[in-house]
């Protein structure tokens, strides 16, 4: 059984490895078990801004990524009484397979689905990974945000979005 | 002192290498890092004001100083996800 | 592979099966892939309300908890652009055992979260099935909402706890 | 006429049965047919203000008129999820 928390990797992502990640008693010891379990999966889609898409090859600085990991879970911990996974993949990836993958279980609902929809907007924020798409008739390095992840503005717009219920 | 630099996505290709070995003098920041790295590559010099900067694979800032044999990172904006 | 959006079972759930049905293409057709996969799993918890649990039997009034299955089906398409499926399993459950699970594939990641978050709140309002927990000390039915699918107020509660980013 | 009762969780605890059938007058409603069974096994009347009701396996009032051979279900607040 795989309970690594975070990982970038080469290889195809498995929702079961997170999910053993988040439900493994962390040291043995038997909390209150939980109650509720959100995972979000990011997708390889066909179509981007009216583009046939082909294919994605992702780039990462690996140390860095898995630090902003590190420090995403802190922040997540800050928020939310949940425990956290969070696998990205690198390299070319084919349309459909899961490029993302993030677990969390929570005593409850609302945390849990509040903590993940966080995990997913901080990535896009802070963590140090490139698209390169390939399309029908060329190929573009897609560009989001510049990272700062002491940015406290774009920090509080992930929580905002993650603070539904 | 010597610094590697690493350059990531289109930086990279811009440049054509993610991986250049470079002389700065002693005490300079990352800015100065960058400075040098765009006079040499000025398709660079687009980024200014979009990068992110890391040394030794941690966050930092343009007014950082950076210490021999360190790894100064220049991110474009990510996309991960 | 198991395409079935909507399943009640004494059988142990499996993530897969519900992802399969969310990710297949619904008539051999091929619309725009998914970007993003949002899950929710519910899982019996070992204490409540300061109890300790030993286990839950959930019952079902069956075909009427597949009509409400198909219901909040409709629900959540007229909010959302959105794939949905959701299995609810029936009998004895023991600690930590999975007793529901929804996957839910859309274009875009706000829509799969809401929808996601939509369907496990209609369902604690709507769907025909009750927990009977066995506690250390005795057993009790748990009794949560009034099932009412046409009481408007409920479902426009739901819309809002999943509404979001 | 004839209609079966189908009465689930607590409702079945406490009538030490799931499924009953019984007679009922033509043009009865769900109210009429809960009025019989509550008469039967008074513990249910506590439910009267929390029940949900539903024939042949789908939701109804408890002014909806049954027939002959109908399934007629009496739901306690349910607990799903």
């Amino acid at each position: 059984m795989s309970t690594t928390r975070y990982r970038v990797t080469h290889d195809p992502l498995r929702l079961d490895d997170l999910i053993d990640a988040v439900t493994a008693s962390p040291d043995g010891d038997a909390p209150p078990g939980p109650g509720a379990l959100s995972t979000f999966v990011g997708l390889v889609r066909d179509h981007n801004v009216g583009r046939r898409v082909l294919r994605l090859e992702y780039e990462g600085y690996e140390p860095l990524a898995l630090r902003s990991f590190e420090l995403i879970g802190q922040e997540t911990a800050e928020r939310w009484n949940v425990q956290m996974a969070l696998h990205h993949r690198l390299g070319v990836l084919q349309i459909g397979e899961a490029s993302v993958m993030i677990a969390v279980t929570s005593p409850h609902r609302a945390d849990a689905f509040g903590a993940c929809r966080f995990v997913i907007e901080r990535i896009k924020q802070i963590v140090p990974i490139w698209k390169h798409e390939f399309f029908e008739g060329g190929d573009v390095w897609i560009e989001g945000a510049t990272a700062d992840p002491d940015d406290d503005g774009a920090r509080e717009s992930a929580y905002r979005l993650a603070s539904a219920g | 002192m010597q610094v590697t630099i690493r350059l990531f996505a289109r930086l990279r290709d811009l440049a054509g290498t993610g991986e250049l070995a470079r002389d700065v003098e002693e005490g300079a920041t990352v800015g100065a890092v960058w400075k040098t790295l765009a006079g040499e590559f000025p398709a660079l010099a687009e980024y200014e004001s979009s990068i992110s900067t890391a040394v030794n694979a941690e966050y930092s800032r343009m007014d950082s100083t950076v210490s021999d044999g360190d790894e100064v990172a220049f991110l474009p904006p990510v996309s991960g996800g």
